[in-house]
């Protein structure tokens, strides 16, 4: 019983960790099928964890919070999507350049809305909602059912994220676009607005993930606290091989590894955590070079649409 | 069965082109109509209008009475237009289902109905006899059956005018069979189909009517019965040909390239061939032309000669050594050079200088620098001496190639191949697209190059180029050869029924009149 | 092209809006405006004139990160509000640009410059030794044993500081905090001065508490607060009960898993008990502000001393903050077990910390 | 040897300086927008201008300094530059840089007894290796596997970064370990200074040198020919018999050197022993100064010499004007969107205009 109920906790820990790079994930997943390669997801994070942080200090309330970080979000997305959609821009450039821009961006906005206080502004953050009953599931009912409500966004995006990609015309259209944007284009799909809004809605839904950073585990902002969790999303998503519930396994099993080492500290067994962070990165390339000669990605990801 | 669809003065004016002058073109309900001519005739310029991928310069479209204007190929398509491209528009990682279904509006909900849409097909496939699984992924089919799903496609989103373009093409013979039946099938039920093509015995087998264009206009609409497979070959080709210019100087000298059974398969083996057991020899001081449309395995030859793509069997020996085992680079350096077909995309590096081009084919040989550099000031010297004996029209040797005009492009490339001294020149399509100066002008290099000893392997599809420069034609069909004529020894009207699929022993044969087609495709 | 200018107007709007928003709140940091001086409050010495003296830190992370970067703020702060200098200070400075600055403010005759971490060793030294005339302070993590003497090079300009045996204090009151007998020490990364602190702890620990098991452990992070938090969780979930962490804006993370499981936390750094009122009892500083005020009359009066630096716990080097109410809160015999351990160990009497 | 250099080569031509013009004038664009959003968080733009100038150019030892800011950009500008003239995007400068300083160091610091001029080389080589060999991986797992180098590098940047941190805390550690710091590198295999009294060394030589044999490589070498002739069009490069794997192999191979070049001068000119975090993003910066400069070598150094200003005028800024540093990265940043889009738009207008003589010619005929 007691191994069972830290089995739970670990699950509990594992699944909360999950929840912002399975985020970040879903938002990258929707602008891959647009055909749109994204690298920004740590910029746009964030940006967007400020933002969370700010909203909700100004309006008093996390959800206002969350509102602004996706509102932020969506601000670099339409930035995303002018430069290389319309433009036509190298998209690996452009989103190297969001990445610089979020980290320079929110410690620059950081200091201009809280100035420099000996205390760190606190705000009203997302509280962990229990779900009666399902809670009470031995084992799993915490881990489960008594997160905080973002957390369950997250994981109910993703039989969401499926069911609208794999099995609703405007989710055919999209992947369409991303598979091959002349075939969509000549079927009557206006393949630029769906570019658009699929980069502006993925990057809101990335965003949502860097405000749960600063907003749902914690209630503060601090310089650099994405901490890589942009590039373990874009991982993940290969990993996942551009499926929802793949980016889902994915970002588990990544966090698992933080779990994993949280369990083994505790159990004060050390192994140097320079290693444990490589994990993810080294499982993404192997997993790069199992998949890449099946097509699992779309097939005109990265690649700029001409019409005409 | 009255009248569909009718296209009146249709102009099409492409940047230094017009593709179709004046074109009036009209269709009956119910009938397989084909477009026939040869490759730039306009036909799949005209279909490209019809279903909304170009604007017409000026004309009208006029359906069932009714003036329409087509902005885009949903425009088309939701008046009933479907058209079949030879590059199928297919995703090969979805289904069949899921292909028909994009950018389908019907119906209220968000939701995709596969079941129901896969019910529809396979209703639709069954109704005009064909196969067809709804939930097989695309890319997992043959060609055939990919066709089969475009067809399906079109009917599925509401298609009453089909447009086949060249579609028999991609098959094999029993494709073609199975492709024919469903046409049939169609036609039964009221739809109408244009079936673009420049095969003789299909369009005389499955059409109604025909239209045959030449060089962007029309030539006649005819009642298929009112035609001879030679009278079309007459329309389609039937210009006056020159035999005149050149005369020889010197006989033909020893074998130099022995070409025995080379064949190349399609990448799945049960697909058919490419190429299908070419035999054929070229000599020292002559020039060999291979005729023939478009897409029958010219290109595919002219990789497998120049080592960029591996045949599947047989050999062209060549000074001893087999080409088809040699690397490209191993190939080129035994004095053989390659006019490409498509100079922007393979013969020039655009966005480089004309000195850098003129580098392109032996900058890593000896004599263009003994060390790890290039010797760009002999390019230089080399170039500047090329650019004023081929009297190229460039401000500067160091020009980009893309800011030239397409005439000098090609002369960047035909001088470089050709100051090369080949033994052996394979030139594709050399004339493509070029004005008559230019063409005369490497017309006579091809000749000079034949006087000093060279053999020279000539694709064209221009039949005038062929019969002008050639010593011996071969005829490529589906990847065959049809046969093997001399210019001075061969008819237009043979060169046609060689080129729409006859092959030159059944022509001289019989005089073959209207024999089923279907003997030949069995 | 209409929708182009559309969507950049848009974007230009937003810039524009978080602009605004960025001007309204106006609370700029205003150290610099200057104070009353004191002049009277210390005798001016021979050699300079204590509010004439330039003062500038140099920071490796920012002045907000309620930690390392922000005690070293609040000292030449607290130089300025004393003797009405200039609270200069320059923040997030790479390693590979630490010279630069230092040779920035060398070369206008700053008289004590403040390289704050041990990582800019090198720059320091190299930067003392060219300019002799400015007092080089290099904020130094200490290992308890001597083998650090090996490593502090011998420029009479430049000076080690930094206090020693904060590991003691801090264990000490974490052995009377805890009910379960477990503690826990989480250190940010694996460097050799964070190993002096966790070698204190245990020392600490068993100057009060015999029975209690001490973790130390390493987060491998100073940025990643969540990750941080979630490791902490970890071990309050083992039964650990009394947590303090160094790692810099990540160790906020450990305080607010204290917060959330309701244990007990130790702030570090800084009076972190803004971060969890709930948590954090007490807060053990390096005492900065008092070793820099100690080294800048040092300066003035002329009796600076280069090398080794240290301030013991009995050198008031490591102070402790309010109890911001939790001795009403605290049972009353933890209470004062702490108040008199403090005692004991500035006075020196349970050994020479 | 002398012709090489004498024979002229222009590749660029007009379009190349009207390109390198508009991006010109872009970057003007996102200073003054730059400028715009120091002045609206509430500092004085032009202060801090002027600040950033003198911090860049004012003095011997502020140009000194843009000149060590200026080293490592040129390099890892290089290594992005040379990738894309194979059509290939690295992204991974920053962990080859990495990998390149912990090579050059290892051998700096653990081979002894050698002369300075043996030494000195044979670390440089050193970090070259180091950071050639990381690219190398990225290669090889495209041309044996397919897997796009866009992610591999950006996955081995982490991975690289990660071990630094533990070999600088573990294996390599300057005993007897107090500080996250390896030995100094022997001084016979440090670089000189360059212009006393500034921390300018001979690493921006190096530099130099290797902005030169870029150049020699691509415009004057055989190899360097094939490289761009499959950069620019893979099909006509197959068509004269170019083996492009072989050049993906060779290109990742010399940018991710190049990089390792950035990592490994930096510690021999300014660090001398290896820390965790000796790069403040040198390997990213490399992405808009290639982008700035259109891949050529002259264009790089001047892309360089943007960016370095940018570092040391922005440390000068932050001194003078207390402009927070991160506002340059800012800056950076919408100058890589500025370029960006400039270059875009350029294409577009070109393209445009082609379209309009086209109609013009076809309305003559």
């Amino acid at each position: 019983m007691d191994l069972l109920q830290t089995i739970g906790g670990y699950l509990f820990t594992d699944i909360r960790m999950a929840a912002p790079v399975l985020l970040a994930g879903l938002g990258l997943l929707l602008m891959n099928w647009s055909g749109l390669l994204n690298i920004g997801a740590e910029g746009t994070m964030l940006i967007a964890a400020l933002a969370a942080v700010a909203g909700s200090h100004y309006f008093g309330s996390v959800w206002m919070g969350l509102l602004l970080a996706m509102l932020a979000g969506a601000v670099f997305g339409l930035l995303f999507a002018v430069l290389t959609v319309t433009l036509r821009a190298n998209q690996t450039v452009v989103g190297a350049a969001i990445n610089i821009l979020g980290l320079s961006l929110s410690t620059t906005l950081n200091r201009v809305l809280f100035g420099v206080e000996t205390t760190v502004t606190k705000v009203d953050s997302f509280k962990v909602l229990e779900i009666p009953l399902l809670s009470k599931i031995p084992v799993i009912g915490q881990a489960f059912f008594a997160q905080m409500p973002i957390v369950y966004i997250a994981f109910l995006l993703v039989p969401v994220m499926h069911y609208f990609l794999f099995k609703t015309k405007p989710g055919l259209n999209l992947r369409s676009v991303g598979e091959n944007p002349r075939v969509a284009d000549t079927l009557g799909i206006n393949v630029y607005r769906t570019q658009y809004l699929a980069t502006i809605i993925g990057s809101m839904i990335i965003a949502a993930g860097g405000a749960f950073l600063s907003t749902g585990l914690l209630n503060f902002f601090t310089e650099d606290m994405v901490a890589g969790r942009g590039y373990i999303a874009l991982a993940a998503v290969i990993f996942g091989k551009y499926k929802p519930a793949g980016i889902m396994i994915a970002a588990m099993i990544f966090m698992a590894g933080n779990v994993v080492s949280n369990v083994l500290q505790v159990a004060g067994v050390g192994i140097p955590y320079t290693f444990l962070t490589m994990i993810p990165y080294i499982l993404t390339i192997v997993a790069l070079t199992i998949f890449a000669s099946r097509a699992v990605a779309p097939a005109s990801l990265g690649k700029p649409y001409k019409r005409g | 069965m009255g009248v569909i669809l009718e296209m009146e003065n249709i102009c099409k004016q492409f940047p230094g082109v017009l593709a179709n002058d004046c074109i009036c073109f009209s269709v009956n309900e119910g009938e397989v109509h084909a477009l026939l001519g040869e490759n730039g005739a306009g036909k799949s310029t005209l279909m490209n209008i019809l279903c909304g991928l170009y604007k017409p310069t000026s004309g009208e479209i006029r359906l069932e009475g009714e003036t329409v204007r087509f902005n885009s190929a949903r425009d088309a398509m939701e008046r009933g237009i479907g058209m079949v491209h030879q590059h199928f528009m297919l995703i090969p990682t979805m289904t069949v289902t899921e292909n028909c279904l994009i950018g389908d509006k019907e119906g209220s909900s968000v939701k995709l109905d596969r079941k129901e849409a896969g019910r529809r097909l396979r209703e639709l496939a069954e109704r005009y006899g064909m196969e067809i699984d709804p939930d097989a992924v695309v890319g997992t089919l043959s060609v055939g059956e990919m066709q089969r799903v475009e067809i399906v496609k079109a009917l599925f989103r509401g298609a009453k005018i089909l447009i086949l373009d060249e579609p028999t093409a991609v098959l094999t013979p029993q494709e073609a069979r199975a492709l024919f039946k469903m046409i049939r099938a169609l036609t039964d039920h009221q739809f109408t189909v244009i079936f673009i093509s420049h095969k003789l015995d299909e369009v005389k087998e499955i059409s109604d009517r025909v239209t045959v264009l030449r060089q962007g206009t029309v030539v006649g609409t005819h009642d298929i019965d009112d035609c001879s497979i030679e009278d079309l070959a007459r329309l389609m080709v039937g210009r006056d040909i020159y035999f005149d210019a050149v005369t020889r100087q010197q006989p033909i000298g020893d074998t130099l390239l022995d070409v025995n059974n080379l064949s190349l398969h399609r990448e799945k083996s049960n697909d058919g061939k490419l190429l299908d057991d070419l035999t054929f020899e070229v000599h020292e001081g002559e020039i060999l032309g291979i005729a023939g449309v478009d897409g029958n395995g010219q290109a595919e030859l002219v990789e497998c000669l120049t080592g960029i793509r591996k045949a599947s069997s047989g050999e062209a020996l060549y000074r001893g050594k087999n080409l088809l085992d040699l690397s490209t680079r191993e190939i080129m350096s035994h004095d053989v050079s390659h006019i490409p077909q498509d100079r922007q995309k393979t013969g020039l590096v655009m966005p480089m200088t004309l000195v850098e081009n003129f580098a392109l084919q032996d900058y890593y040989k000896k004599s263009f620098g003994k060390s790890v550099f290039l010797d760009w000031s002999g390019v230089e010297e080399r170039s500047t001496k090329l650019i004023q004996d081929f009297s190229i029209k460039t401000p500067s040797p160091y020009e980009l190639a893309q800011n030239l005009s397409g005439g000098n492009q090609q002369k960047v490339v035909v001088a470089r191949e050709i100051s090369r001294q080949p033994q052996l020149l394979i030139a594709m399509h050399p004339t493509r697209g070029l004005d008559v100066g230019a063409v005369e002008y490497i017309h006579n290099q091809l000749i000079d190059q034949r006087d000093k000893g060279v053999g020279v392997v000539l694709v064209s599809t221009e039949m005038e180029e062929i019969m002008r420069l050639s010593d011996r034609i071969i005829v490529l069909y589906e990847g065959r050869a049809m046969g093997c004529v001399r210019p001075s020894e061969t008819t237009v009207e043979e060169m046609g029924l060689m080129m729409g699929g006859r092959t030159l022993d059944d022509i001289r044969k019989g005089r073959v009149n209207g024999t089923p087609a279907e003997e030949k495709m069995m | 092209m209409k929708k182009c200018l559309a969507v950049l107007l848009a974007v230009l709007l937003v810039f524009g809006a978080v602009a605004i928003a960025g001007c309204a709140p106006k609370d700029q940091p205003d150290a610099s405006k200057p104070k009353e001086t004191k002049a009277g409050e210390v005798d001016g010495g021979e050699k300079k004139d204590p509010s004439k003296m330039k003062v500038v830190a140099l920071l490796s992370g920012v002045i907000t990160d309620n930690g390392w970067n922000q005690i070293c703020y609040e000292s030449v702060k607290n130089l300025a509000d004393k003797y009405g200098i200039a609270a200069e200070y320059n923040e997030n400075i790479a390693v590979s640009d630490m010279a630069e600055y230092i040779r920035t403010y060398a070369e206008e005759k700053y008289d004590m410059i403040i390289v704050h971490g041990s990582q800019f060793k090198a720059s320091a030294e190299e930067m003392a030794r060219k300019y002799p005339d400015s007092h080089f302070c290099l904020s130094y993590g200490f290992r308890v044993d001597e083998s650090t003497a090996d490593q502090v090079e011998d420029i009479p300009n430049l000076a080690y500081v930094g206090p020693v045996n904060m590991g003691v204090l801090i264990g000490a009151i974490m052995g009377i905090l805890t009910d379960n007998n477990k503690v826990v020490f989480l250190g940010g990364q694996d460097i050799p001065a964070i190993t002096d602190i966790v070698s204190g702890i245990k020392e600490g620990v068993s100057l009060t508490n015999k029975d209690a098991a001490v973790m130390t452990d390493y987060l491998g992070t100073l940025t990643d607060a969540d990750l941080a938090k979630e490791r902490a969780l970890a071990f309050i979930d083992d039964g650990y009960d009394v947590i303090s962490a160094s790692a810099n804006t990540a160790q906020l993370g450990c305080l607010h898993a204290a917060e959330e499981r309701g244990v007990y936390a130790l702030g570090f750094n800084g009076d972190q008990y803004g971060v969890a009122p709930n948590a954090v009892v007490l807060s053990v500083m390096r005492n900065y502000p008092a070793i820099y005020e100690d080294v800048f009359l040092s300066i003035a009066e002329g009796t600076w001393k280069s090398g080794m630096v240290v301030y013991t716990l009995k050198d008031n080097g490591t102070s402790v903050s309010d109890w911001h109410g939790w001795d009403k809160k605290l049972p009353k015999e933890k209470v004062d077990a702490i108040n008199d351990v403090i005692q004991k160990l500035y006075k020196g009497e349970l050994g020479d910390y | 040897m002398k012709a090489l250099f004498t024979t002229k080569m222009k590749t660029q031509g007009k379009a190349g300086a009207k390109q390198v013009l508009v991006s010109f004038g872009a970057t003007v664009f996102a200073l003054a927008l730059g400028m715009l959003l120091i002045y609206a968080i509430g500092f004085d733009p032009f202060s801090a201008v002027v600040a950033m100038v003198d911090g860049a150019f004012g003095s011997k030892n502020a140009f000194g300094e843009t000149l060590v800011k200026m080293t490592p950009l040129i390099f890892t500008g290089m290594s992005y530059a040379l990738a894309s003239r194979c059509g290939l995007t690295n992204l991974g400068m920053e962990g080859q840089l990495y990998m390149g300083a912990l090579a050059g160091t290892a051998t700096g610091v653990y081979v002894s007894g050698l002369p300075a001029a043996l030494h000195l080389p044979l670390t440089i080589l050193a970090g070259f290796l180091g950071g050639a060999l990381w690219g190398l991986i990225a290669g090889a797992l495209k041309v044996r596997f397919g897997a796009s180098e866009i992610i591999t590098t950006v996955m081995l940047n982490t991975i690289a970064i990660s071990f630094i941190d533990y070999m600088v805390n573990g294996p390599m550690i300057e005993p007897p370990g107090i500080n996250c710091q390896t030995q100094p590198v022997q001084s016979t295999a440090q670089l000189p200074n360059l212009i006393s009294g500034t921390r300018a060394h001979w690493g921006f030589v190096i530099a130099i040198v290797f902005v030169v044999l870029f150049w020699l490589f691509l415009w004057r070498s055989k190899r360097g020919y094939e490289v761009r002739v499959a950069g620019l069009n893979l099909s006509a490069a197959r068509y004269s018999g170019i083996h492009t794997d072989k050049n993906i192999l060779l290109v990742m191979f010399l940018a991710g050197g190049l990089a390792g070049l950035a990592g490994c001068n930096e510690i021999l000119g300014i660090q001398i022993r290896m820390i965790p975090e000796i790069s403040p993003g040198y390997g990213f910066d490399g992405i808009a100064v290639s982008l700035i400069g259109n891949n050529t070598p002259f264009g790089i150094v001047i892309g360089a010499l943007l960016f370095g200003a940018f570092r040391a005028g922005g440390n000068r800024m932050q001194i003078r004007a207390k402009v927070p540093n991160a506002i340059v990265s800012v800056v950076q940043a919408l100058v890589i969107f500025a370029v960006v889009a400039s270059q875009m738009l350029l294409d577009k207008w070109n393209e445009h205009q082609m379209k309009k003589m086209n109609r013009q010619e076809s309305e003559v005929a």
